[in-house]
C-alpha cells in the first residue's frame, strides 16, 4: 500500500512525529477503492449473456453472421435485439419502480391499453400519426400515474395496487375495441414495429433512445439518487426532505410511459391490437430481466443498462429454445434451468463454494 | 333463464362466439346469464355451481378442458338442470350427465387441413408448424389429426414445430426465428398453424423475410376469422378450416326441445366446418364483414 | 390490543356488506348453499393462500404454488389414472416430494442469498415445465376412492353440502392458526418478517425456519393440488395458471403486509372469501361481457381495498 | 488467577478494503465485568460479532475456547445455545412483535407444546420490573423510544441466563438512572458468576463497573489491564495512541452569552396531539440551547414538531421572524431547519448508499432534483467532512451501512452541517461517539455557534450539555418545567429540576 504525501498533509492535526506514525498505522488498515465493486455488478450478467450467445454459436455456426439486405441488417443477433425491445422497455421502467421498493404488475395490461387506443384511432378516424402516438403515450402515463397515486397517496401496497390495473386494464383494452382484434392499415404507424433506420430495426432505436433519455433524466439530475434513497430507506429519506410520494408517482408514471411505447411496438408489429394477448405475462419477464440484471426487489440501487442486459438474456434464451428445435413442452424446464444458473453465477456464496470445490478437485489430482 | 359458462375472451373467434350466443338469446327472449371464466377451469366450475344455486333452467358450458366435469355435472343432474356442452368435447364416463354435445372435432380439422395440403403438394412438403398453447386440447388434437394424415406421405414431414400460444404476436416472433433456423425459409414448403391468429403473424414474418406467403410458402390453418379471409383474398394465405362461432342457435334449439319434454336427442351434434380456399375467399370476406 | 385485530373486523364487515347486497339483489344468493359453495369452490385456493400467508409474513413470496398445484394434480392423474395406484399411496408419495421441492427452494434462498421472488419464479417454471413434460393432456381420474370422498360429507339445511374439501380446509386452518400463534416456528416466521438481520442476531435458526417455511408452502400447495383433483376428478398441467397471484392478492386483502412481519391466517381466508363473493356476485348478475367482468372485478376490489384503508386509519400510528 | 470461561486468540477479520481485526485476543473470566474499549471503528463490534457467530473470522486464523472446549460458532443461535447471550450495538429487536415476544423469542414458556402467552407476559412484566420499566408488554415494540427498546434488548440478554453476557454499547441512549439500574443488574449477575463483556465510550461508567479492560486500536490488540490499576490518562493514551488535550472543564460558550441576542427561533404554547403540551422554547441567534429530561419526557417530540414530522395542533412557531408551520421535513428544511434524528438506524442512515451520497443527500434534497450536485462536488463535500470529523473509512464510496456505529453518526452529522441551516436541531448527537470525536463534536458545536448558527441539542449526558450550552431547558412529562442558565447551569441543578415532582 503506497502512502501519498498529499493525503497526509491535509490532516491538519498532525504536529508531532508520533501522530504521523499513528495516522500511518490507521491508513495502513484501509485500502481505498476495494470496498466498492462496480465492475463486479456488470461482470456476471454480461458473462451470462455471452455464454448464452456462445451456446447458440455452437448449435448454429451462422448464428453471428449479419448481412445487409434492402437497407436493413439481417441476422439472428439483430432479431434478438429487435424482439427484446418490448421487454427491454418494460425493464427500464420496472427497474426504477423496483428501485423504490415497488413493483408494477400492470405493465402488460398498459401495453394492451395503449395499443388498443392507437389501433382504435387508426381505424376509427382521421387522426394524424402524431396525435395517435401522443394519445398512446398519454394513456400510458395516465395509467402509470393512477398506479403511482394508489401507491403513494392511498398507501396501497404496490403489488395489489398494480394487480388491480393488471386485471381491469385488460378489460379496458378489450372494451375499447369491443373484444375484437382490430387490424389497421397504416404504414407510418407500422414503421414503429417493423421499420428500420440506419440498418437497425426501429424498435431497437426506440429502446436506445428511451435508455439514453432516462439515463440522462435519472443520472444527470438528482432523481436517480432520490429514487435509490427512497428505495433503501423511505423513512430516512423523508427526514432528508425528499418528497417520497412525488418520487413514487414519478417512477410509476415513467413505467407507464415505457409500457405505452412497448405496447405501440407490439401493436405496430402485428398491425393489430389484441386486447387480451398483447403483453400477456410480459410483466414477469420484465421483473425477471431486472433481477437477472442484479437488482434487489427490496429496492435500492438500480442500473438501467443491466436491466436491458437482463432483457437481452431472456430473449436470447427464447431464441435459443426455438433454434434448438426441442419440443415445445421442454421450454419451461430449459427456462427454469437457465434462470437458476444465471442467479447462481451472481451469488457470491455460490461462487465461493464452486471455487473451493474446484480447488479441492485440483488438490485431489495433484 | 339459461346460464352460459364461457371460456374467456382470449381470441377474436371466442368473442364472436360469445356475441353470437348473446344475440341469439336476445332474439329468442331468453334471459341469459353469461359468465367469463378467464381461461380457468376452476372459474368455470364455480360459475356452473353458482348457476345451480341460482336455479337456472338450463346450463350451456363451453369447456376449457375436456376432463374434470364429472363432479359438477353430477351436481347439476341432482338439481335436475339440463346441461349442454358446446364447442369442445368433454370426457365423462356417464353419458346421462349432459343432454348433448354440440362439438367440433379438432382432429378432424387437423385431418382436413392436412389432406388439403397433401393434395395440393402431391405429398411433397417440408412443413413448419405453429402449435397452440402447450397442453390445450385444440392444439393436441389438431396436431394429432394433421400428423395422422401426413404420416401416410413419406415425403411430407414437419421440420420445425414450436408453440405460438395461439396469438398473433408469438406466431410472428416464432415464425421469424424458424425462418432463420431454416436457412431463411428456403426449402420450407408450407406453414401449418393451429389457428388463424398465429397464421396471420406467421404471414407477416414470411413477408418480412422477403418471401411471398401463399406461394413461396403455403399457409393453412383453422378458424376462419374475417382477417384471415382477407389474407386469403389477397393471396397471402391458402386455406383454412372454418369453425363456426354460431353455436348459440343449435344449443338453444336443443334446450327448448328438451325442456319441452322431448328427451330423444342425439348425444353428439357434430359441427366440424368446411375448408375454405382462396377461390371463395373474397366473397366470404364480404359476407363475414357485414355480420 | 384490540387495534391489532381491527383490519380483520373491517374486512369481515366489508365482506358481510357485499354479501348482504347480493342477498338483497338476487334470489338464492343469501343461502347457506352459496356460503358453503364459497368454501368448497375455493378450498384449494384457501389452502394455498394459507401457505402463502406464512411465506409473506416471513417477508418472502412463493410464486411456484400455482405450478405445484398443477404438478401435484398431474402426478395424481398419472399415478392413479394411468398406473392404477391407490390414491392414498399416490398422496403419500406426492406430499413428501412437494415438501422436498419447497425445502430445496428455501435452501437456495437461504444458502445462496437469492431473492425469494426469483427462486420461486424459477420454481414456478420448473414445476409447470415438469408437469407439461409428464403429460400435456389432461388425465381423468376414475377411482372408487374418489367417488367415496366426493360422496362423503354432511348435508346442511338450505340444500348445502359440507364436503371433504371444506372439512380438510378447516383442519388446515386450525392447524395453521395454532402453529402461527402458539408455536415457536410461528414466532420465528413473524420474527423473520419483522427484520431478517435482527432475527438472526436474536438467535432465530434462520436456515431451519426459511427451509421450513417454503417446505410448508409447497406442501400446502400440493395438498391444494390434491383437493383440486377431488374437485375435477382429473389432473392437468395447465390448471391453476396465475393462482399464485390470486393467493397473494387474497393474503394482502386479508390485511397481511407484503413487507412481512404482520398478518393473520384468518385474514387470508376472509380475503379469499372477499374475492369469491365478488366473483359469485358477478356470476349471479350474469349480464356483464368478458371485458366488463374484468373491469368490474378490478373496480370492486379497488373500492373495498380503499374502504379498508380508510376504516383502518383509526389505528394508532407511530413513526 | 481465575479460570477463563472464554478465550479468544489471534482473531483476524478482513472486509473488502478494511482489516477490521488483526490478531486480536480476549480473555474472559467468570464473574467479572470486562470492558472492551477503543475508538470508533477500532473493531469492538466486529470482535463481538465474530465471537458470537454473527460473522465468520478469516479462515485459518485464531481460535476460540469456550467452556474448556474449542468452539467456532457458525450462527448466533448456536452461540446462544452454548451459553453466550449478546446485546448487539444498535437495537436489534423485532419492531412488529410485542415486548413480551421480543423478550422470550426462542425460549417461550410452553405447555403441551403450545406457547403460553399469559405466562410469558407475566414473566415479561417481572423481568422488566428489574429494570424499573412499567410498560404494556403486549404492545408492539415499535411504539417505544430507542431508550426503552435498548432496555428491553438488555433485559432479553439477561433473561437468557447465559454464562457470558455481551453488551455492545448498552448505555449509549440511556439516562443516568437507567444506567444505575443496569449496573445493579450487572452486579447481581456478576455475583452469580456470569462473565460480562461491556463496551462503552463513557469512561466514568467503565471505571464504575468494570474489573478489567481490553483495549483495541486500529483493529489490533493493545493490552489487557486491571481497571483499578490503570489511570485514566493512560487508558486514553492506549485507546487513541496519544494523549488527549484536556478539554473538560474549560467551559467556553461558543459566543457571547449576551441576553440581548435576537431570537432566531421561538416556540409558543405548542401542543402536539398525544404528545407535548404548551411548549415554550426560545433559541437566540448564535446560541446553543440544551434540552434535558428523562426518558419519554418529550425531547424527541419537540424536535419532531420543529422539523414538521409531527403536525402541531395548536400554538405557533417562528423562525427568523417568519412563522414556521412545516407540514413535512421538506418544508422545514426549506425554511432553514435541520434535524439530526435520534434513531440513527431507521431515520438516519441510508444503508446501501455510499458515504458520499449520504452526506450529499440533504443538501441535494434542499436544492431540488433539477440542480444536481455533480459527483465531483459531492466528492469534495464528502472528503471535507471525512477529514474534518475524522470518519474512519477507506474512501467515500464505502456504503454507510458498513461503517462502525460511531462513524455512521459522524456521517449523519456531516450531512446536516452541509446544508448550513439557520437552526440545527441535534437529537442525541454524541450517541456512540468515542471520546476523541466527542471532544471534536463539542468543539464543532461551539464553533458553529460562533459562526452564527443556532442549535437546539438533546443529550442524556448532563456534563456534556453544560459544557457547550448557553441555556438548558428541562422537560418532564412532555412539559417544560425549568430553564437554567449561567451559574445555575450545573449537572446537579439540572438533576434536581428533572427529579422535582
Ligand atoms: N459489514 C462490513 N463490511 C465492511 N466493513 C465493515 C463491516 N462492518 C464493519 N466494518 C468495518 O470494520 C471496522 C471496525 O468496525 P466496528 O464496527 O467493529 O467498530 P467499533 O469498534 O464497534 O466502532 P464504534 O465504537 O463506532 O461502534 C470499521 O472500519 C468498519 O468500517
Ligand atoms: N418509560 C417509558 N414508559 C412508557 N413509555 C415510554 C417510556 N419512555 C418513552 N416512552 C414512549 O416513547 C415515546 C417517545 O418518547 P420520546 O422519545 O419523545 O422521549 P424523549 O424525551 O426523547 O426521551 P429519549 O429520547 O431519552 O428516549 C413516548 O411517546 C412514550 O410513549
Ligand atoms: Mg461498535
Ligand atoms: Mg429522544
Amino acid at each position: 500500500m503506497s502512502q501519498q504525501p498529499q493525503s497526509l498533509s491535509i490532516v491538519n492535526k498532525v504536529d508531532s512525529p508520533a501522530d504521523e506514525a499513528l495516522i500511518a498505522a490507521r491508513k495502513a488498515r484501509y485500502s481505498p477503492g476495494k470496498s466498492t465493486n462496480a465492475l463486479g455488478r456488470y461482470l456476471w450478467p454480461v458473462s451470462a449473456l455471452v455464454l448464452l450467445l456462445l451456446v447458440n454459436l455452437f448449435m448454429d455456426a451462422s448464428f453471428f453472421s449479419i448481412s445487409y439486405q434492402d437497407g436493413r441488417l439481417y441476422g439472428s443477433l439483430i432479431d434478438i435485439l429487435n424482439r427484446s425491445a418490448p421487454v427491454a422497455l418494460l425493464a427500464i421502467g420496472m427497474s426504477v419502480v423496483i428501485a423504490t421498493g415497488g413493483i408494477d404488475l400492470s405493465v402488460g395490461a398498459v401495453m394492451a391499453i395503449a395499443g388498443a387506443v392507437c389501433a382504435g384511432m387508426l381505424v376509427g378516424g382521421n387522426y394524424s400519426l402524431f396525435t395517435v402516438i401522443c394519445a398512446g403515450l398519454t394513456v400510458g402515463i395516465v395509467a402509470g400515474l393512477v398506479n403511482g397515486g394508489l401507491v403513494s397517496f392511498l398507501g396501497i401496497q404496490p403489488i395489489v395496487a398494480t394487480l388491480l390495473l393488471m386485471v381491469a386494464g385488460r378489460g379496458v383494452a378489450q372494451l375499447i375495441n369491443q373484444g375484437q382484434i382490430v387490424t389497421f392499415q397504416s404504414d407510418a404507424f407500422a414503421f414503429i414495429g417493423i421499420g428500420a433506420f440506419l440498418g437497425l430495426p426501429f424498435p431497437v432505436w426506440l429502446v436506445l433512445i428511451t435508455l439514453l433519455l432516462s439515463q440522462l433524466l435519472l443520472r444527470r439530475t438528482a432523481l436517480g439518487l432520490f429514487i435509490e434513497a427512497v428505495g433503501c430507506n423511505a423513512s430516512a429519506s423523508r427526514y432528508l426532505g425528499i418528497n417520497d410520494k412525488g418520487v413514487k408517482l414519478f417512477v410509476y408514471g415513467l413505467t407507464g410511459f415505457c409500457a405505452a411505447i412497448a405496447g405501440m411496438i407490439a401493436t405496430a408489429d402485428i398491425q393489430g391490437a389484441d386486447g387480451n394477448n398483447t403483453g400477456l405475462w410480459l410483466e414477469l419477464d420484465a421483473i425477471l430481466a431486472v433481477v437477472i440484471g442484479g437488482a434487489a426487489l427490496s429496492g435500492g440501487r438500480f442500473s438501467l443498462v443491466l436491466s436491458v442486459v437482463g432483457a437481452l438474456i431472456i430473449q436470447t434464451l427464447s431464441t435459443t429454445i426455438i433454434l434448438s428445435g426441442l419440443p415445445a413442452k421442454f421450454n419451461l424446464l430449459i427456462k427454469a434451468s437457465v434462470v437458476l444458473i444465471v442467479l447462481l453465477l451472481q451469488s457470491d456464496v455460490f461462487r465461493q463454494h464452486a471455487q473451493s470445490v474446484l480447488k479441492g478437485l485440483k488438490g485431489g489430482k495433484a | 333463464t339459461i346460464g352460459f359458462a364461457q371460456v374467456g375472451s382470449e381470441s377474436g373467434w371466442r368473442t364472436s362466439f360469445s356475441e353470437s350466443v348473446k344475440a341469439e338469446a336476445k332474439k329468442r327472449g331468453i334471459d341469459l346469464k353469461f359468465s367469463d371464466a378467464q381461461q380457468k377451469q376452476e372459474n368455470q366450475i364455480k360459475a356452473v355451481r353458482s348457476f345451480i344455486a341460482q336455479g337456472v333452467d338450463a346450463i350451456i358450458i363451453a369447456p376449457v378442458v375436456e376432463t374434470g366435469w364429472k363432479p359438477v355435472l353430477r351436481e347439476a343432474k341432482r338439481a335436475r338442470i339440463p346441461v349442454v356442452i358446446v364447442d369442445r368435447n368433454i370426457q365423462v364416463g356417464d353419458d346421462s350427465l349432459f343432454v348433448t354435445r354440440i362439438a367440433s372435432d379438432f382432429s378432424e380439422e387437423g385431418r382436413k387441413a392436412a389432406q388439403w395440403l397433401m393434395d395440393t403438394t402431391q405429398g411433397n412438403c417440408k412443413i413448419v408448424e405453429l402449435q397452440g398453447t402447450v397442453g390445450a386440447t385444440a392444439a393436441i388434437d389438431r396436431a394429432q389429426g394433421f400428423n395422422d394424415v401426413i404420416g401416410k406421405y413419406p415425403n411430407a414431414n414437419i421440420v420445425r414445430s414450436q408453440t405460438g400460444e395461439f396469438t398473433r404476436t408469438k406466431g410472428k416472433e416464432v415464425m421469424e426465428s424458424i425462418l432463420k433456423a431454416e436457412n431463411g425459409g428456403k426449402g420450407v414448403c408450407a406453414l401449418w398453424a393451429h389457428n388463424d391468429e398465429m397464421a396471420l403473424g406467421g404471414i407477416q414474418a414470411i413477408k418480412e423475410a422477403g418471401l411471398k406467403p401463399g406461394s413461396d410458402i403455403l399457409v393453412v390453418s383453422v378458424d376462419g376469422v374475417p382477417d384471415y379471409f382477407k389474407a386469403m383474398a389477397d393471396g397471402d394465405a391458402n386455406a383454412t378450416v372454418e369453425l363456426s362461432p354460431h353455436l348459440g342457435g343449435p344449443a338453444f334449439d336443443v334446450i327448448e326441445k328438451y325442456l319441452g319434454g322431448d328427451k330423444n336427442i342425439p348425444k353428439l351434434i357434430s359441427t366440424t366446418g368446411d375448408l375454405f380456399t382462396q377461390d371463395t375467399a373474397a366473397a366470404e370476406y364480404q359476407k363475414r364483414r357485414l355480420q | 390490543m384490540s387495534t391489532r385485530y381491527l383490519p380483520l373486523y373491517v374486512t369481515g364487515a366489508l365482506l358481510s356488506l357485499l354479501f348482504g347486497l347480493g342477498a338483497i339483489q338476487f334470489d338464492g344468493f343469501g343461502s347457506m348453499r352459496v356460503v358453503l359453495n364459497l368454501f368448497s369452490d375455493n378450498a384449494f385456493l384457501m389452502i394455498t393462500a394459507i401457505g402463502m400467508t406464512l411465506v409473506i409474513i416471513s417477508g418472502g413470496i412463493d410464486l411456484s404454488v400455482g405450478s405445484v398445484i398443477a404438478l401435484s394434480g398431474v402426478l395424481c392423474g398419472l399415478l392413479i389414472g394411468e398406473y392404477g395406484w391407490h390414491p392414498l399411496a399416490a398422496f403419500a408419495l406426492i406430499l413428501p416430494l412437494a415438501t422436498l421441492f419447497g425445502a430445496i427452494m428455501g435452501m437456495w434462498i437461504h444458502v445462496y442469498k437469492l431473492q425469494p421472488f426469483i427462486v420461486t419464479l424459477a420454481g414456478m417454471f420448473f414445476a409447470r415445465g415438469l408437469a407439461t413434460m409428464l403429460s400435456e393432456e389432461s388425465i381423468a381420474i376414475d377411482h372408487p376412492f374418489y367417488d367415496a370422498v366426493a360422496d362423503f360429507g354432511f348435508s346442511l339445511p338450505g340444500n348445502a353440502w359440507l364436503g371433504t374439501s371444506t372439512l380438510l380446509l378447516l383442519l388446515v386452518l386450525v392447524v395453521a392458526v395454532l402453529v402461527m400463534h402458539y408455536s415457536r416456528f410461528g414466532a420465528y416466521v413473524y420474527a423473520l418478517g419483522g427484520n431478517h438481520q435482527s432475527a438472526e442476531l436474536m438467535g432465530v435458526p434462520v436456515a431451519k425456519a426459511t427451509i421450513g417455511i417454503y417446505a410448508t408452502s409447497s406442501f400446502l400447495a400440493a395438498l391444494a393440488g390434491i383437493v383440486f383433483t377431488f374437485y375435477t376428478f382429473s389432473g392437468y398441467a395447465l390448471t391453476a395458471v396465475g393462482t399464485e397471484l390470486d393467493a397473494i392478492a387474497a393474503v394482502v386483502i386479508g390485511g397481511t403486509l407484503l413487507t412481512g412481519g404482520s398478518g393473520f391466517v384468518v385474514g387470508t381466508i376472509l380475503g379469499v372469501l372477499m374475492m369469491g363473493v365478488i366473483q359469485t356476485y358477478i356470476i349471479f348478475d350474469g349480464s356483464l361481457s368478458s371485458w366488463w367482468t374484468k373491469i368490474v372485478i378490478g373496480l370492486l376490489l379497488f373500492f373495498f381495498i380503499v374502504l379498508q384503508k380508510l376504516l383502518n386509519r383509526g389505528r394508532v400510528q407511530h413513526a | 488467577m481465575q479460570e477463563s470461561v472464554l478465550a479468544l486468540e489471534n482473531i483476524s477479520k478482513t472486509f473488502p478494503g478494511v482489516k477490521a481485526l488483526q490478531g486480536v485476543q480476549l480473555t474472559l473470566r467468570a464473574g467479572e465485568v470486562h470492558a472492551l474499549l477503543g475508538e470508533n471503528g477500532a473493531g469492538k463490534s466486529t470482535l463481538v460479532k465474530v465471537m458470537t457467530g454473527a460473522m465468520r473470522k478469516d479462515e485459518g486464523t485464531g481460535r476460540m475456547c469456550f467452556d474448556g472446549k474449542d468452539r467456532d460458532f457458525t450462527s448466533p443461535s448456536e452461540a446462544q445455545k452454548a451459553g453466550i447471550s449478546t446485546v448487539y450495538q444498535e437495537v436489534n429487536l423485532l419492531p412488529n412483535l410485542s415486548v413480551a415476544q421480543n423478550l422470550f423469542l426462542g425460549h417461550e414458556p410452553k405447555r403441551f407444546a403450545l406457547i403460553q402467552h399469559s405466562r410469558m407476559q407475566q414473566q415479561a412484566r417481572e423481568l422488566l420490573k428489574q429494570f424499573k420499566l412499567d410498560i404494556d408488554v403486549t404492545a408492539p415494540l415499535n411504539q417505544f423510544s430507542v431508550a426503552v427498546q435498548q432496555l428491553i434488548a438488555i433485559a432479553r440478554g439477561v433473561a437468557m441466563k447465559a454464562k457470558v453476557l455481551v453488551l455492545d454499547e448498552p448505555t449509549a441512549s440511556l439516562d443516568k438512572d437507567e444506567v444505575e439500574t443496569l449496573f445493579g443488574v450487572m452486579e447481581q449477575l456478576k455475583s452469580e458468576g456470569v462473565a460480562i463483556v461491556f463496551i462503552s465510550h463513557f469512561l466514568d461508567q467503565v471505571y464504575r463497573i468494570s474489573d478489567r479492560i481490553t483495549v483495541l486500536r486500529n483493529g489490533q490488540f493493545i493490552g489487557e489491564y486491571i481497571t483499578a490499576e490503570l489511570p485514566r490518562p493512560k487508558l486514553i493514551e492506549a485507546m487513541l495512541g496519544k494523549e488527549l488535550q484536556a478539554m473538560h472543564g474549560q467551559h467556553q460558550p461558543g459566543c457571547a452569552d449576551s441576553v440581548d441576542a435576537p431570537a432566531l427561533f421561538k416556540m409558543d404554547k405548542v401542543c402536539v396531539k398525544n404528545s407535548i403540551e404548551n411548549m415554550d422554547i426560545l433559541v437566540p441567534k448564535g446560541q446553543a440551547i440544551g434540552m434535558a429530561g428523562l426518558l419519554g419526557s418529550g425531547r424527541t417530540e419537540v424536535c419532531r414538531a420543529i422539523f414538521g414530522v409531527d403536525s402541531v395542533a395548536s400554538g405557533q412557531m417562528q423562525l427568523a421572524d417568519a412563522p414556521l408551520k412545516p407540514q413535512s421535513p421538506a418544508e422545514a428544511i426549506k425554511a432553514g431547519v435541520a434535524l439530526c434524528p435520534e434513531d440513527r438506524k431507521t431515520d438516519g442512515i441510508i444503508g446501501p448508499l455510499s458515504i458520499r451520497e449520504n452526506i450529499a443527500l440533504a443538501l441535494q434534497a434542499r436544492l431540488g432534483w433539477w440542480r444536481y450536485l455533480s459527483k465531483a462536488k459531492q466528492q469534495a463535500l464528502a472528503d471535507k467532512y471525512i477529514e474534518e470529523l475524522q470518519i474512519a473509512t477507506p474512501d467515500a464510496e464505502k456504503p454507510i451501512g458498513q461503517l462502525s456505529g460511531g462513524n455512521q453518526q459522524k456521517v449523519i452529522l456531516a450531512r446536516w452541517l452541509a446544508t448550513q441551516p439557520q437552526l440545527l436541531v441535534l437529537d442525541e448527537p454524541t450517541r456512540g461517539i468515542d471520546i476523541g470525536a466527542h471532544a471534536e463534536i463539542l468543539n464543532l458545536i461551539k464553533r458553529l455557534c460562533h459562526d452564527g448558527m443556532s442549535l437546539l441539542v438533546t443529550s442524556s449526558e448532563l456534563e456534556e450539555l453544560v459544557a457547550f450550552a448557553n441555556k438548558v431547558v428541562v422537560l418532564r412529562d412532555r412539559r417544560k418545567v425549568s430553564e437554567l442558565s449561567g451559574e445555575d447551569m450545573t449537572p446537579q441543578h439540572i438533576m434536581q429540576a428533572i427529579a422535582e415532582a
